[in-house]
């Protein structure tokens, strides 16, 4: 079938989708460029008509699982209903025509927006000041570690050369460090999820520049020492950043600036419901307490006396740790998380919290009853927890991956796997405020289906998937014998 | 509850099967004076999707209605409809990263042919599956040069000042933290190129790479194939910043002097990504394979199943942050999917012929363009060297206060270069193919009106 | 060739399969003198999709601008971005009448969806999966009810003058080529209603159907239950017509009277589809159980495959064209099944809350309106029965004038009475949850200029 | 799995969408609502979130075969490449927010739009006026027929009582003209699928109002006595009818007016590339000859000597036979279809009768060599043709139904089957011109092995298909025990 053919094995030299583009010109309309510097063949692109290119990625499309189509708990990653409405406001004319350098005389209608994004991320959060810029969340984090440096420099505070960070945390956390310029040093993580305080006090110290941590933390447990925390860290003269991809389980109920964080960054493409994109785009802004205020990466929108906008950019704010990318971040992606921020409005938001909460405490207990084994058994889940798998894989043979393979038999995409790495075996689920309680329930029944296939038919659970366009991937080969480009 | 589905009933059987008796219960954990409960007084009321979309279209509108010739770095292209009403299928839309690749083999097959549409587009060997954008992209490739040129103990890369000031800077913002310096060299002011003699003072010296922006901000060509090989003679990586349309026109990166560029990006936003005030576009980032494992961000590979059939999947992972941590190539993880599906959507709609038309018309738009303005007195290029689809014009009056009366007009005429490069009276101006015979007419009159 | 995928190469190729010299070969059982060939000369040249799509931007825009309170039978509701997003795709979009049933279980599940809510919101047994609209949905009522009515022998039926006179025109224009008559019934002049002393006189006679609008072309209500019960005594069915959206808010037509209306129609536009200058609507149709094989259209039904599981088919097509040809219930085929589904995921989005919100806020909406606009010197309600979410207001002066003067301003204030009424100075005037209190001040500002 | 819910077996009580519609009101502003006409119990429709619509649809859509999934050679449909442009164009606010009743100062667009399309089809079709007011094909030969009643009338020529009708002809032809009060007279149609001309001379008489015919047929090929049939026809006073379904064989070649014939009607959904949607809607706008041009449906737009654009309508043309809806016609569509007709041109349009002739005649030849059988194997295909399994039917027990089946599981879309009626076992196959080679060369490669297939396996054929969401289902428990809607 042609489904599995690429693009490139549908080209056929001389075909072409006529009317996509203008018609050929005479070379000589191309006189001015000098010979030398034209390139001799035509790029082998691919030569296809339209309806060709139309059905064969209409075809690809259907070989994706996606949130419009699955339940899709992938812990950390928040993946909640992304509202239609909101792609449709993003895709207005007005919006998707205006050039990011436009000037202010015709911005003001997507600076007003920004600027109360801004402000509503402010609130929601507790900070004293956002900036939009960041790409993703690991260019907030970036941005925000920038800013923790170029607040200690500007002091002259230089002796600051390590970051610490909880063992639990995401891996941009630590590389995100590195390119700072940091040292990483790893905080070991307690039996119950929260941090080993001891060790932390112990690791704080003249070259802490500042300590990274997300809470509720990836092990989807709320750090209940957070005050200690932050009070150890900010004795030691180091800054408090915080990782705000979990801050769905807290929107509305305690917010980071409050349990005394410096600087944080938010995932939108998580916590305001903007679309992954098969992999992004995202948005990452950063939220700052006042003392970090002077580094916010450029530009933000700024609004003036008379009530119009205008762009703070490097010029006036000179100690910002700069641009991060060329224009001004994701605005595509800032202006689904502004339609996402108006349309739930303040109860909205708090509910974002509870309900994010209630369905992953819910689905966690309904699990255990069906002979799942929790991570953390004594805590309340936050939007998230973490099952082991430590036991099957030892007694049946049957890992984390092979349950997660066989849930897609199951038309259930597989929660977040072997993350964090501390927990062997393990899922990070995280089911969001936006699926039903049916929704939940259907995942429960798979969960204990595959947990009876693992006891009568192990060696069929390993062989998972069965229903999906492919069996399971030989990923060895995929690494030993790169093969990163079709050729033919 | 907008997006909510759970009724009261639902909630008290999910709070009784959690053996909780209210929801504010499962934050017992949280520390109770932390809780912000009822705090975000700042936040306005929620609107149903009707109002919030009355408020967004007259906001929208407010920025609509002019005719723009702003190029420098983000272009304007016609947009085949297949392009985004495929992109924004739920299936491409609302999927995360491949992690199950056995349920994502859409995705990874439109990055594997990504990957293959890159290489072919800058005859390079490999490429990954996108970076943020092309400004973030170049720092990304500067980080990468001093991993991949082993010959070089320097933490040091020259850039040209020809380069998009604003890759430049955001270069700078984020590599000074690994303490990696730009050294600027110059430009002819009489060309707008980089001339090999602004390099001869640093032969001998030790730099990990040389940057070269084909073609350069100004809209000049450069001579890519005498400025690669005296990189490559000096020790230096070359690294290409190229504009991909005009990649159909221009010699690729792959097949600059000798050897060719070793790492090439740029912006992947004008193959077939809209404006959108900045974003989300995509950087693009390819190299020679002996470099691929310095590469940063998600790269796809083609392998088989059990039972031998085709797929793909997520490879060389060993160099990503979720494997590698602190030892990864970069930090990025969420990285540009959809807009690189859909630039792979337009690249297959346009194929080689329609994209070369799509540069031939932009080059030849913009020639008119200046034509017609510096046929206005007073108005005259800046610079000699061919350029490709931008353009820089000198003005009678400074930049600033023409480039306001011209908006006044609904026309953008471009970008001033007076703040980056002190050239007071200078405007940089882009015309494409979108660009019709009655629009540069448009800009023509307007810019007589405002300079009489 | 736009949308040709086929090179010369190919061409060669497939003729030479053929065995034919050239494409004109395969012509030749054409009558030379016939070929038209180059004759089309008074086409233009191909457009590329830019220069097409700028082409119908600025005609789009020359139409764009106005707030409009025109309804009298097409009514502007807030449409789901979700909607259109859904319909549109590929899968629904691109297919065509399930006729391979296994492959089309989409299309089919939908139609038996929409079946099922049509029944439920005008509270009837079956309905069909679309005909054209509500005007020629009326007439194939009229059609059907003759078919239906085993009791009467009539060519006849009885239309309310306060029907949507479009309705009364299409309906005539496609009855009246089977000999069958429509009989008036006037309304109240006072109270804009058809009341039942108008037809008083009718009874004796033989008539297959009387028709009811709920609510009627002038927004007013109708005392449904008793003129079903007169009919109904009468000898005659009931046609219904009636406004989706009123439905939520008004007791639907399976429950008018004792014995509800027998066959329902109305038109489905204001069920998430957009204005459009008039079409894709869709009209729906639903009748009593017992008279489902005299109604025209696509029926699905639910049914089982081989193995027992649950599957949709097209069934009762002994009723269609293409099985029964000259004995068919109607010659309809191709229906308008976009807009249907569209319509299904519109009322499953806004469900029995959401759509009782949008019908109240309509008339809300209209009473306010109203009452603002004759709160203005010399503007009057006309009739004085309860209305829906449309009125008719009386003006001093002649309302052509009049909503000439409001177009100038941007307002299009609703439509004349005066070809189809005699009613020279009156105006049909409709608003929907979709206007803002500002919108209605802005028609309020506008009339009083106009009228001052 | 839960794809096979119906949409009201997730209702769950009290749930709702609620940002997709405005907030409730207190019932005192219902209060002009009497209470005898208010509704008692609200309707039972689904109760569910945004995310259980947007996903449920998600999933049905995927259950169907489509043009932009896979080749659809639906015979007589025209199942060609909708380009997406035209969608996209249509869409445009601008036209999908005017009212059909906005003033025509407010219509100008719109109406040089619509007046534009009538030129283009007047020119193409050789006819001296056209109307866009039908909505489908069918409804356009009601247009056609009305006007042949209409003008009989006129004259007072009120003896004309038959429509004569090819065998061969669709389904609709018959049953429109019983719409219009005629009665049907069939005429055979001979072994080389051209109508029996001495049997239509014989039918022709005093009482016959019109001929309705399909040219080239609905047996896929040419109508070669067409000149002869005209006279025939229109010496014995009647009048020819022009169905339109096949216009796309001889676009740019042949013009009905330029074959004699009076009125025609044209699917533009099937020429003009307009989506079929799932079954609709289509627009069958009606051309007429000069003796025809006073009953043309309205409204129809016009144009005045200052360039600008009205409507005509009943008022002023009060010969026509009047509206056949409430507004003015399927407008979205014939925006589509004024899109493509803008993007092809005169060169296009040309070309479609040539490269949709050219695919099926090399179809239909690459599928004799593999063993099928031609209905008329001497005749040119025009942009169709017709196969007969009859042969198999007998021999192998296996008939056009299974393998239209069968075509399923080979990922192509069944032809149609069954019609013409005149010829047993078939297939009506009409490939369009925008199919690749390779795409045809991938049906008869699926054909070759299914007729292998039959040979070897024929009970695994008759079982066919496999690979679909259902089995083969039961139409006759669907007839018989009648469900059509759903209930608890
Ligand atoms: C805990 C945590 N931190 C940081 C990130 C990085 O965010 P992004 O992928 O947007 O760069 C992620 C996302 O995957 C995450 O889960
Ligand atoms: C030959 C023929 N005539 C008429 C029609 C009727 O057209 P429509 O379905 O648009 O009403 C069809 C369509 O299926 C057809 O194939």
């Amino acid at each position: 079938m042609s489904e599995t053919q690429l693009i490139f094995q549908l080209s056929h030299p001389g075909r072409s989708a006529t009317s996509q583009a203008p018609k050929a010109l005479s070379d000589d309309k191309l006189s001015a460029i000098p010979a030398h510097l034209r390139r001799k063949q035509k790029p082998a692109l691919p030569e296809v008509s339209e309806m060709q290119v139309v059905r064969h990625y209409t075809n690809l499309s259907s070989k994706n699982f996606a949130i419009d189509k699955q339940f899709y708990p992938l812990g950390s990653c928040t993946m909640k209903y992304n509202p239609r409405g909101a792609n449709r406001a993003a895709m207005l004319p007005g919006f998707l025509n205006r050039h990011p350098l436009a000037p202010e005389s015709h911005s003001q209608g997507f600076l007003s927006c920004m600027f109360e994004l801004q402000n509503f991320l402010k609130e929601v959060t507790g900070m004293k000041g956002v900036s939009l810029a960041p790409m993703a969340g690991a260019q907030g984090e970036f941005a925000g570690v920038a800013m923790i440096r170029a607040y200690h420099e500007a002091r002259g505070d230089d002796e600051r050369t390590e970051i610490l960070i909880p063992e639990a945390a995401h891996g941009t956390n630590p590389a995100t460090a590195v390119m700072c310029g940091y040292k990483v040093r790893e905080v070991p993580v307690g039996k119950d999820g929260d941090v080993d305080l001891e060790a932390l006090k112990e690791a704080c110290g003249p070259q802490t520049a500042g300590l990274m941590m997300t809470n509720p933390s990836t092990c989807g447990v709320f750090e209940r020492q957070i005050e200690a925390i932050s009070k150890a860290v900010h004795e030691a003269g180091g800054l408090l950043y915080y990782d705000g991809a979990n801050l769905n389980a807290i929107l509305g109920k305690v917010r980071p600036g409050d349990m005394g964080f410096d600087v944080i960054h938010m995932n939108l493409h998580k916590t305001f419901a903007t679309p992954h994109g098969g992999g992004g785009p995202g948005a990452g802004p950063v939220g700052v307490s006042e003392r970090l205020l002077p580094y916010l990466p450029t530009p933000m929108a700024g609004q003036r006396d008379d009530g119009s906008y205008h762009w703070i950019d490097s010029d006036t704010l000179d100690t910002s740790i700069g641009h991060l990318s060329a224009f001004m971040g994701n605005a595509g992606v800032l202006l689904r998380a502004y339609f996402y921020a108006r349309s739930l409005g303040r109860e909205g938001m708090i509910r974002v919290g509870e309900f994010s909460t209630l369905a992953a405490n819910y689905l966690l207990k309904r699990l255990e009853a069906v002979g799942c084994t929790a991570a953390y058994p004594d805590r309340r889940a936050s939007h998230e927890f973490i099952l082991t798998f430590a036991k099957e894989a030892k007694e049946l043979g049957v890992t984390a991956m092979d349950i997660a393979k066989r849930l897609l038999d199951y038309n259930q995409h597989a929660p977040t796997t072997y993350f964090p790495l501390l927990v062997p075996e393990c899922f990070l689920i995280e089911p969001t405020e936006t699926e039903s309680k049916e929704a939940l329930d259907e995942f429960v029944d798979a969960m204990a289906a595959i947990l009876e296939e693992a006891r009568t038919e192990p060696d069929m659970v390993k062989e998972a998937p069965f229903t999906q366009p492919v069996r399971r991937l030989d990923d060895v080969k995929a690494a030993r014998e790169l093969d990163l480009t079709w050729s033919e | 509850m907008p997006y909510i589905p759970h009724t009261p009933d639902d909630v008290r059987a999910m709070l009784d099967a959690i053996g909780a008796d209210s929801i504010e219960d499962l934050f017992d954990e949280i520390p109770a004076h932390l809780k912000a409960a009822g705090k975000l007084d700042a936040l306005p009321e929620g609107l149903s999707e009707m109002d919030v979309t009355r408020l967004m279209n007259e906001r929208a509108a407010m920025d609509a209605g002019a005719v723009s010739f702003i190029g420098a770095g983000a272009y304007q292209h016609h947009i085949p409809a297949a392009v985004w009403e495929i992109a924004t299928r739920g299936e491409f839309y609302t999927a995360y990263t491949p992690y199950q690749a056995e349920a994502s083999q859409g995705t990874l097959q439109v990055i594997y042919e990504f990957q293959t549409l890159m290489t072919r587009l800058t005859a390079m060997d490999v490429s990954n599956a996108s970076v943020y954008d092309g400004a973030s992209g170049l720092a990304e490739a500067v980080l990468m040069s001093l991993r991949a040129n082993r010959k070089s103990k320097s933490r040091k890369v020259l850039v040209p000042a020809a380069l998009n000031p604003r890759y430049t800077s955001a270069t700078q913002a984020i590599v000074e933290n690994q303490d990696v310096a730009l050294e600027t060299v110059p430009f002819c002011q009489e060309k707008g190129q980089t001339l090999i003699d602004a390099l001869k003072h640093h032969e001998g010296e030790d730099y990990a790479a040389l940057v070269i922006s084909q073609p350069n901000y100004f809209g000049s060509l450069e001579e890519v194939d005498a400025l690669t090989d005296w990189a490559h003679a000096n020790g230096m990586l070359v690294i290409a910043v190229v504009n991909p349309t005009a990649m159909a026109l221009i010699t690729p990166p792959g097949e600059w002097g000798e050897d060719g560029a070793d790492i090439v990006v740029g912006e992947g936003q004008p193959l077939g990504v809209p404006l959108s005030s900045g974003g989300p576009y995509f950087g693009f980032m390819c190299c020679k394979q002996k470099y691929v494992r310095q590469m940063p961000g998600r790269i796809i590979g083609r392998t088989v199943d059990m039972e031998g059939k085709q797929g793909f999947t997520l490879t060389l992972q060993a160099r990503e942050q979720h494997i590698r941590r602190s030892k990864a190539t970069s930090n990025i993880c969420t990285n540009q999917g959809l807009a690189m599906t859909a630039a792979t959507i337009y690249t297959s709609l346009l194929g080689p012929d329609g994209l070369t038309n799509v540069a031939a018309h932009s080059h030849a738009n913009t020639q008119v363009l200046a034509d017609k303005l510096t046929a206005i007195d007073g108005v005259e290029r800046a610079f000699t060297a061919p350029t490709f689809h931008e353009v820089v014009l000198t003005l009678p009056k400074p930049a600033g206060e023409v480039l306001a009366a011209l908006a006044e007009k609904d026309v953008l005429g471009g970008v001033s270069l007076a703040t980056d490069y002190d050239m007071d009276n200078a405007i940089l101006v882009n015309a494409t193919e979108v660009h019709s015979e009655q629009d540069l007419q448009l800009f023509e009159q307007a810019l007589k009106e405002v300079l009489a």
